[in-house]
């Protein structure tokens, strides 16, 4: 039973609420996903604009985060969810703080983009950036992937690329912060570039969280910390 | 036309006025878009029309049905020449009788006086002039309830709840038969035993220890030495009584308490009704049993045994009595007992209980009022059995205790001296409704006690 | 995207039942029991164990069986015409359809309280007592006094009636009728309580007591409960089982019934998926 | 958890309870079995005397139908007719067959074989074929009371001689042997009306009159009793007043039927002057003594109609009547119709009430009409009953078996009306 | 750290209901409503607003006076005896316990749906068109089918018995006899349908198609719904009423009421504190 | 209203159970409080044993999350909370996981207090690190505090807390960046202060959202993102 499904209740309301949840999350998602990517845009073509852009949407993802949330209690207050209904509820309410926190992540990769569009044009530390955003980006879009067919098996496989992922970033900390001593210069950039690299990883981080839960919706096991 | 004609002619009207009634409801609904802008569906119009076509007419019928009689009568005595206008009451109904007979044929008219034959023919004439005169009356007033209902006819007029106003003063009158009877039996009895009680102290009746009514037909005692103490009489009634329910009450309490609660149900199914038939067979039935099977019997086995037991013992009709009540009891004990809930009893049986403990400290505890009830109708209806007695118990007045002799009960007595040729307003005839009244007290007091105490218990699981 | 397919959530004509059906120290075991009403087969092939001092709780869609499974526990099927029991149902190793086995016995060492609050149309006093007189457990008056007080104090209703003793029992809320129903029962000293749908007559209030009390008399009673309220079953059992059309599908600890069940069956019913 | 000395003290208890317990269970048989026992033996007892009387004692004689000897010329002058000497024509016809009696005493006994409504049925045979005037025909004759009873009883093996003399005796040998005498249906108890001759009596005239009084009692007891339950179960409100007429349905119901009967006496015979032993009194008293029963019996069948339906009803704005005649009345009717049928039973079989207003009279006549005296059958059955004539106790108990058979299947069909109809809610 | 103090969870003397009790729109009004029962006092002062094509929930403990407030709103209260309603309640501006007013014709507009399923003994059909038929509704066979297949349609029962209308209406389970008496209501167009624990009687499956129903209905009808489930009353409502010893404690939206109720009283019974 | 009790349910095992995840919140509370002290004292003492300590104890607030959050979805299964006691188990389930988080920052600082305790005995960075740690060790504390009084006011003031925390950090991160720039060498010793003081920061953001929540349930209003 790696798969499942919220369907077939006798009150098809309840059927449609646990519906609307779950694709209230995978909007939430998608524009998480959205915002990261438009951040790491931001950062490497140095467009602050895009940059703005992403931050005024912040707000909206916040909103998404209350509104799911309310949803949830409203289900829990309503319908009395029981065994897998109930796990996909606790899920959701923490999957949204997740995916809140990979939205204010963006927001700062953004802030910093705009900083760094501001400075000279030095590219130190970009293929960091770049390499490791694209695999966060991935990461980030496995999970959501995991979440909508409720995969627990491509969840895991997604928990297993994030430890990669924190391999390479501790990499990209150190090649970082030898730029840094190479060339004093670079040092206001490269902590920017530091932080940027800091919201990646915390942000698969909690591409990763969302994987457990999915795998805690679909097994019933809570896999965290092990 | 007689009564029964001019009914039939009421009936046909009502369903005539009916039936263009609601024809002509139907007519106005039609142009205003269908029956539901009507106040009530078309029948109701129809009934409307009916009722008032019928039930004023009805009621005048039965009024004059009651007086027509009544004056046609006092109007033909006042015509009639003084000289054969007897005094006295009782010869003033004879010839009010005689009259009657010459006009209806059953007295030849040859040798009649003329004063009685004009009379007759007045009488004749004065009938046909009351039955014209109520046919026409009451075709008038049915075509006047007719016209009136129809004058109201219109789309709001609220025909139901006129209808069913009427049909609510109709269910409260039948309602009320049932007291006009309480009040005939205490205005029957009554009145003829205050006549009785004029010729018999009351205190010589109720405590008196001799009852012998039949000196009182002898001539030179009438009305004033016969013993009228009732005293015997009820020792006979209770003893009968007693003996029945010594018969009735553990046989029917135990077979109710074991179909209601150990009998499988393919013992119930047969052996309930089989006990219930015993309730269905009349009187009579065991009175003929009792007198012709059960006392022979008693006697000769009594006989056998060096016990004389008379052929009219208190024991044979006692005990066929008792055998008559068993249904009654049992039937009674297992309604109460099947209202115990069941939960009661699975109460107690999941205590470890047994079943028999169950029955003696759960259900018959919880139904012991119902059956205390029950027994009590039980002996209300042993003092009033009457054929059992009449046909098994005899005529002796006896002051006794013993089953084994002859007794007499209070409704042996009422049917003796009622069913002999009778004079009317002697004391013999009178003291049998003296005798009622007592009945019918006693009976009243057991049956109100009885049927308060099985009421309140049957409302405690309701 | 949904569960295997809508076959699945029949049963398979073979069933094992899923979970923690047996345990080591049982105070009771059933092994292939079927019950049959006349013809009609009501419970099929149980077997499980309950523990000594646990409350299992029967749960399941209406007449799938519940109460008479429980009713085969203290033999109360007897009563019911035609109602035959096969397989094994032991106590303490002792065989409960054995024809040697009393039945009055049985039931006093198993006792019951059953769906709608049913005291004896008697006084508090007679009706807790009754149990005790009946087996001759009280020598005297104050033994009786004794177990009287004992017996209303374990079922919470002591403070509440103490002062009313003699009053009728029927006199008593919905809620504390039924408390009296348990203290009569556990008047004689039981060691299983069997309850069926104990608290379905009562109002929210009257059926949060009953459940504290449940969960406090599990300290020194076996229970088993049948209830149609899964939420009730969550609060008070430890292990829970799940039956349908008469089979036992799955036994577990109830956190685990109520979170993470086992069989599809189970999830189906605790999610409200039938239909 | 259980002690062991509970459990120890359990067990002690055991053995005692259950012998309680054995005990208790064969007091219930022993109540059920003398109870059933009761109706057998009743009913083998009536059936036991009464089974002879649906046959009687016939004599086989040639009868010629000789106009002289009647003592008429004419079959269509009537007043000739009923003067006319039709004993005559069996008597002789008996005397052709034993010519040797020549006593007149002996005459007279021979003629005792007969009974004395012979020659009335030959008169009936001749009306119905007119041609057989002047000529012969072997003809069963019905023989008087005490013959049958003694041919019976000598069928049967023990002979009953006590009012016969040694030559009737030998006579019947006689024709016996002939086969001249034999036991035929006896369709005169079905179809002639009470006589003092006990082989000459019928029940038609008592069934007619019961049922004629009875359907005047249903007419006016179901409909009225009907009415007054729907009132006081679905309009009466709660006052002082409908609780009055409630206790007094609910005592009439107890009240001794003998009451009923000196109602009648008093205010229908003696108040009103409604003619004596008519079943238009019979059947205003047992109406009056019936109602209470179908009140009683309609109001339980009203009321076991759950009040959801009633609430049902009002709930979609049917008013109060439509309630009641849409639905609380069709489904209660089962109940009432049982109530009626058992009412009706009850007032079949009773007897008391009538004898006050009359209804003992001695009454030969088929009644034609609900004004005609009559009598009722358990009335004819206590008269048999009281009769003196031995023969009467073969007619009681017959007539008490067709009371029986109605009354068995009145109740019956209540019970099976009550099996089918009945709803369980 | 208790809420402020024992007492505040008893009512004052003068209360005044908290929440939105009144609407712009109302279908319904009730002001200064008292309900008695002979000298008893059911229901105390209540003002409330239903609104059109709302679903309003009446939540309370046991004997608080759901049920005798909804059946004022089609004087179903007149049945009771010695039952008196003071104070005005009015339908669309007009007064319901005017003497004027025809109780025959409110309760064609008001319908009721009752606890227990009550279908009349008679067919299905019958059963439907029972209404239309005594009110005149059709005139012809034709219009009475097509109210019988449109109020069976609406109560989502058509497909289940359109081949047995025939059939006594008695012979379908229990919760399909709840819809047909739904069914039955809304046959005669009721305005107003009132629902008194529609669902207590049934299992889960037929309540959780009950509720279905409800939304349903909700967009044709006014619905007044009295449940002891607050869950229920979650579900299906729009606004909720709370009643408490007769009064009319709180009504607010239904989501309110049950994350973030305004009054102690509402908060105390929602999360199930008292006792 | 700003105070409130979660007794007296007719159940008293509910009373108990949420008297249970209660406390174990605030032990869980109490043991983050603890590990962010220590790591604290570790950094500033330079202790690496002290830090290994914080290290392996993370692992004991990890498995007391994962009771907690058991513990309420069981209560949500058994109990059926609504209003205030749902508001309860929401909250406590969303702050097991801002506790989960302060205990991981702990973590990291013990990570960083190893390094540093290996590297120099420079104290570049340590007065901001002294400064931001007491404030933060105060924000915890007051937003714990709180909670274990349902202190809705309190809560808000803890919330205006940490606005000035974020104050301190944005002047500590500039002055760290100059130290950087002034001395090369402290580079890489500068960014783990850097590090550190960002856990700090995120450390003061989770107290923040604990208190949010506080006033959550004793409000019943969302004030995220306000
Ligand atoms: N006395 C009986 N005779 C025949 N069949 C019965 C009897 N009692 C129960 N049954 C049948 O046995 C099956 C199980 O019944 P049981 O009462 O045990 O169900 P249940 O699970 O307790 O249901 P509920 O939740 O409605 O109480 C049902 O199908 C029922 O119809
Ligand atoms: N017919 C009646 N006569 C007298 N009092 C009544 C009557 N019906 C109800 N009551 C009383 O009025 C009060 C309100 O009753 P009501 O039936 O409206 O309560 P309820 O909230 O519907 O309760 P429940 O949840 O038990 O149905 C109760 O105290 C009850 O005892
Ligand atoms: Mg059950
Ligand atoms: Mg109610
Ligand atoms: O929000 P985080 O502390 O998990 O980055």
């Amino acid at each position: 039973m790696a798969k499942m499904s919220f369907e077939n209740h006798i009150t098809k309301q309840f059927d449609e609420e646990l519906e609307e949840i779950r694709t209230r999350l995978m909007e939430m998602g998608g524009k998480v996903e959205e915002q990261l990517q438009n951040a790491i845009l931001a950062i490497s073509d140095a467009n602050s604009q895009l940059a703005e852009q992403v931050i005024l949407a912040d707000q909206s993802i916040d909103a998404m985060e209350v509104d799911i949330d309310e949803a949830c209690i409203l289900i829990i207050a309503r319908r009395q969810p029981a065994a897998s209904d109930l796990r996909l509820v606790m899920m959701v309410t923490k999957a949204v703080n997740d995916l809140e926190r990979i939205g204010d992540e963006a927001r700062k990769i953004a802030n910093h983009a705009i900083i760094l569009s501001e400075e000279n044009e030095s590219s130190v530390g970009y293929p960091e950036v770049r390499h490791i955003a694209t695999s966060v980006t991935n990461l980030l879009a496995h999970a959501l992937d995991a979440f909508a067919r409720f995969d627990s098996d491509a969840a895991i496989r997604t928990i297993e690329e994030d430890q990669q992922v924190d391999l390479d970033y501790k990499t990209a900390l150190r090649e970082v912060a030898t730029y840094m001593m190479e060339d004093p210069r670079s040092i206001s950039r490269a902590i920017n570039i530091l932080w940027v690299l800091r919201s990646l990883e915390r942000i698969g981080d909690h591409a990763k969280n969302l994987c457990e839960q999915i795998v805690f919706v679909v097994k019933g096991k809570d896999i965290r910390h092990c | 036309m007689q009564a029964t004609h001019l009914l039939s002619l009421l009936i046909v009207l009502g369903s005539f006025s009916f039936y263009v009634s609601r024809g002509r409801s139907l007519a106005l609904a039609n142009p205003l878009g269908g029956i539901r802008n009507l106040h009530s569906l078309p029948s109701y119009y129809g009934l409307h029309a009916a009722l008032w076509c019928t039930l004023p007419a009805t009621f005048l019928l039965a009024i004059w049905l009651i007086f027509d009689e009544i004056v046609i009568n006092a109007m033909v005595m006042t015509d009639l020449s003084p000289e054969l206008i007897p005094s006295g009451n009782a010869s003033y109904n004879l010839i009010l009788n005689k009259v009657a007979n010459i006009a209806n044929g059953i007295l030849p008219r040859e040798s009649q006086p003329s004063g009685l034959l004009d009379a007759a023919d007045n009488m004749l004439s004065l009938n046909v002039v009351s039955q014209w005169s109520i046919t026409l009356l009451i075709i008038t007033l049915a075509m006047f309830g007719l016209a009136w209902s129809s004058h109201k006819l219109k789309p709001d007029f609220r025909a139901r709840p006129a209808v069913e106003r009427v049909m609510q003063n109709l269910l409260l009158a039948c309602a009320c038969v049932a007291i006009f009877t309480t009040l005939g039996i205490v205005f029957s009895v009554l009145f003829e035993s205050i006549q009785f009680f004029r010729s018999v102290p009351i205190y010589d009746f109720v405590f008196g220890l001799e009852w012998s009514p039949q000196t009182a037909i002898r001539e030179d005692q009438v009305g004033s030495s016969g013993s009228f103490g009732a005293i015997p009489l009820f020792v006979g009634t209770l003893l009968v009584s007693a003996v029945a329910m010594f018969i009735a009450v553990p046989i029917g309490l135990m077979s109710a308490i074991y179909l209601a609660e150990y009998a499988d149900s393919k013992v119930r199914t047969y052996a309930k009704p089989a006990l219930e038939v015993l309730a269905g067979i009349p009187t009579v039935v065991y009175g003929f049993f009792a007198a012709l099977t059960v006392a022979p019997f008693l006697r000769d086995l009594g006989a056998s045994v060096g016990l004389t037991i008379s052929s009219e013992s208190a024991l044979a009709a006692g005990g066929v009595m008792g055998i008559m009540i068993i249904p009654f009891i049992s039937s009674l004990a297992d309604d109460v007992i099947t209202a115990v809930p069941q939960s009661m009893r699975d109460g107690s049986l999941a205590m470890g209980a047994t079943q028999s403990e169950t029955i003696r400290k759960v259900v018959i505890p919880a139904a012991l009022p119902g059956i205390v009830g029950g027994i009590m109708l039980a002996i209300s209806r042993a003092i009033g059995e009457t054929m059992i007695v009449v046909m098994a118990a005899g005529m002796a007045a006896k002051l006794t205790a013993n089953p084994l002799e002859s007794v007499t009960t209070v409704t042996v007595q009422i049917v003796t001296l009622l069913t002999g040729d009778q004079e009317f307003d002697s004391p013999k005839t009178l003291a049998a409704f003296a005798l009622g009244l007592m009945l019918f007290t006693v009976t009243l007091l057991l049956n109100i006690f009885a049927l308060h105490i099985v009421k309140k218990y049957r409302e405690q699981y309701e | 995207m949904k569960l295997k397919s809508e076959q699945a959530l029949e049963l398979d004509e073979s069933h094992v039942t899923v979970g923690q059906s047996f345990c080591d120290d049982p105070k009771m075991t059933m092994r292939n029991v079927d019950v049959f009403y006349s013809d009609k087969q009501a419970i099929y092939d149980v077997n499980i164990d309950i523990a000594k001092n646990e409350v299992i709780a029967m749960i399941g869609p209406s007449g799938c069986g519940k109460s008479t499974f429980l009713r085969t526990l203290n033999r109360m099927n007897d009563t019911v015409e035609g109602c035959r029991v096969d397989g094994q149902i032991c106590m303490d190793g002792q065989d409960l359809y054995s024809p040697k086995l009393d039945v009055v016995e049985l039931r006093a060492r198993v006792g019951m309280v059953f769906q709608k609050p049913n005291p004896f149309p008697k006084s508090i006093r007679d009706n807790v007592t009754y149990g005790p007189k009946i087996h001759g457990l009280a020598d005297t008056r104050v033994d009786l006094d004794e177990i009287l007080e004992k017996s209303l104090r374990k079922a919470g209703l002591w403070e509440e009636v103490k002062d009313r003793l003699d009053q009728p029992g029927t006199g008593l809320s919905g809620g504390q009728q039924q408390r009296l129903c348990i203290a009569r029962a556990i008047a004689v000293s039981p060691e299983v309580i069997l309850m069926d749908e104990p608290c379905s007559a009562l109002d929210p209030i009257a059926t949060a007591k009953i459940e504290e009390l449940i969960k406090e008399l599990s300290q020194n009673f076996t229970i088993a409960i049948v209830t149609h309220s899964m939420q009730q079953a969550a609060r008070v059992s430890h292990r829970t089982a799940y039956f349908h059309l008469g089979k036992l599908i799955e036994v577990n600890p109830t956190e685990q019934v109520f979170t993470m069940p086992k069989h599809q069956l189970t999830e189906a019913y605790i999610t409200g998926r039938f239909g | 958890m259980s002690d062991s000395k509970t459990l120890i003290k359990i067990q002690h208890s055991l053995t005692q309870r259950n012998r309680a317990e054995a005990r208790f269970h064969w007091y219930g048989r022993i109540a059920i079995l003398i109870g059933l026992m009761a109706v057998a033996l009743l009913f083998i007892d009536i059936v036991g005397k009464g089974h002879g009387a649906f046959r009687a004692t016939y004599i086989n004689l040639d009868i010629r139908y000789d106009a002289d000897l009647i003592g008429i010329d004419n079959l269509s002058d009537t007043e000739q007719l009923s003067a006319g000497n039709w004993q005559a024509l069996p008597k002789t016809a008996l005397r052709e067959r034993f010519p040797d009696v020549s006593s007149r005493r002996d005459k007279r006994r021979l003629n005792n074989l007969l009974s004395n409504g012979a020659g009335f049925d030959l008169k009936d045979r001749l009306l119905a074929s007119p041609r057989l005037l002047g000529k012969t025909e072997s003809v069963w004759v019905l023989a008087d009371d005490d013959i049958d009873t003694y041919y019976k009883s000598w069928l049967d093996g023990n002979a009953y001689e006590a009012r016969l003399t040694g030559q009737q005796i030998q006579w019947i040998g006689e024709l016996h042997e002939q086969g001249s005498i034999k036991l035929k249906f006896n369709s005169n108890l079905f179809n002639r009306g009470d006589s003092r001759e006990p082989e000459q009596a019928g029940i038609r005239g008592a069934a007619v009159g019961s049922f004629l009084t009875l359907v005047m009692t249903l007419m006016l007891s179901f409909p009225i009793g009907v009415c007054a339950a729907i009132y006081l179960e679905e309009f009466a409100p709660k006052n002082r007043w409908t609780d009055f007429i409630e206790v007094n349905i609910n005592n009439l119901a107890a009240v001794p039927s003998i009451i009923f009967g000196l109602l009648g006496l008093a205010i229908f015979i003696n108040f009103f002057h409604v003619p004596r032993s008519v079943p238009i009194v019979g059947g205003l008293v047992l109406t009056l003594m019936t109602l209470p029963t179908i009140i009683i019996t309609s109001r339980a069948a009203i009321k076991s109609v759950p009040p959801s339906i009633r609430e049902a009803a009002l709930g979609v704005g049917a008013s109060r009547y439509q309630m009641v005649l849409h639905h609380v009345l069709p489904l209660a009717l089962p109940g009432m119709l049982t109530g009626a049928i058992i009412g009706m039973a009850q007032a079949l079989g009773e007897t008391a009430p009538l004898l006050m207003i009359g209804m003992v009279a001695f009454i030969v006549d088929i009644p034609n009409g609900f004004s005609d005296p009559a009598t009722v059958l358990p009335v004819q059955i206590f008269l048999w009953a009281d009769s003196p004539e031995r023969a009467f106790v073969e007619k009681t108990s017959a007539a008490i078996m067709v009371l029986l058979s109605f009354l068995i299947a009145m109740n019956t069909t209540a019970v099976w009306l009550r099996r089918r109809l009945e709803r369980r809610w």
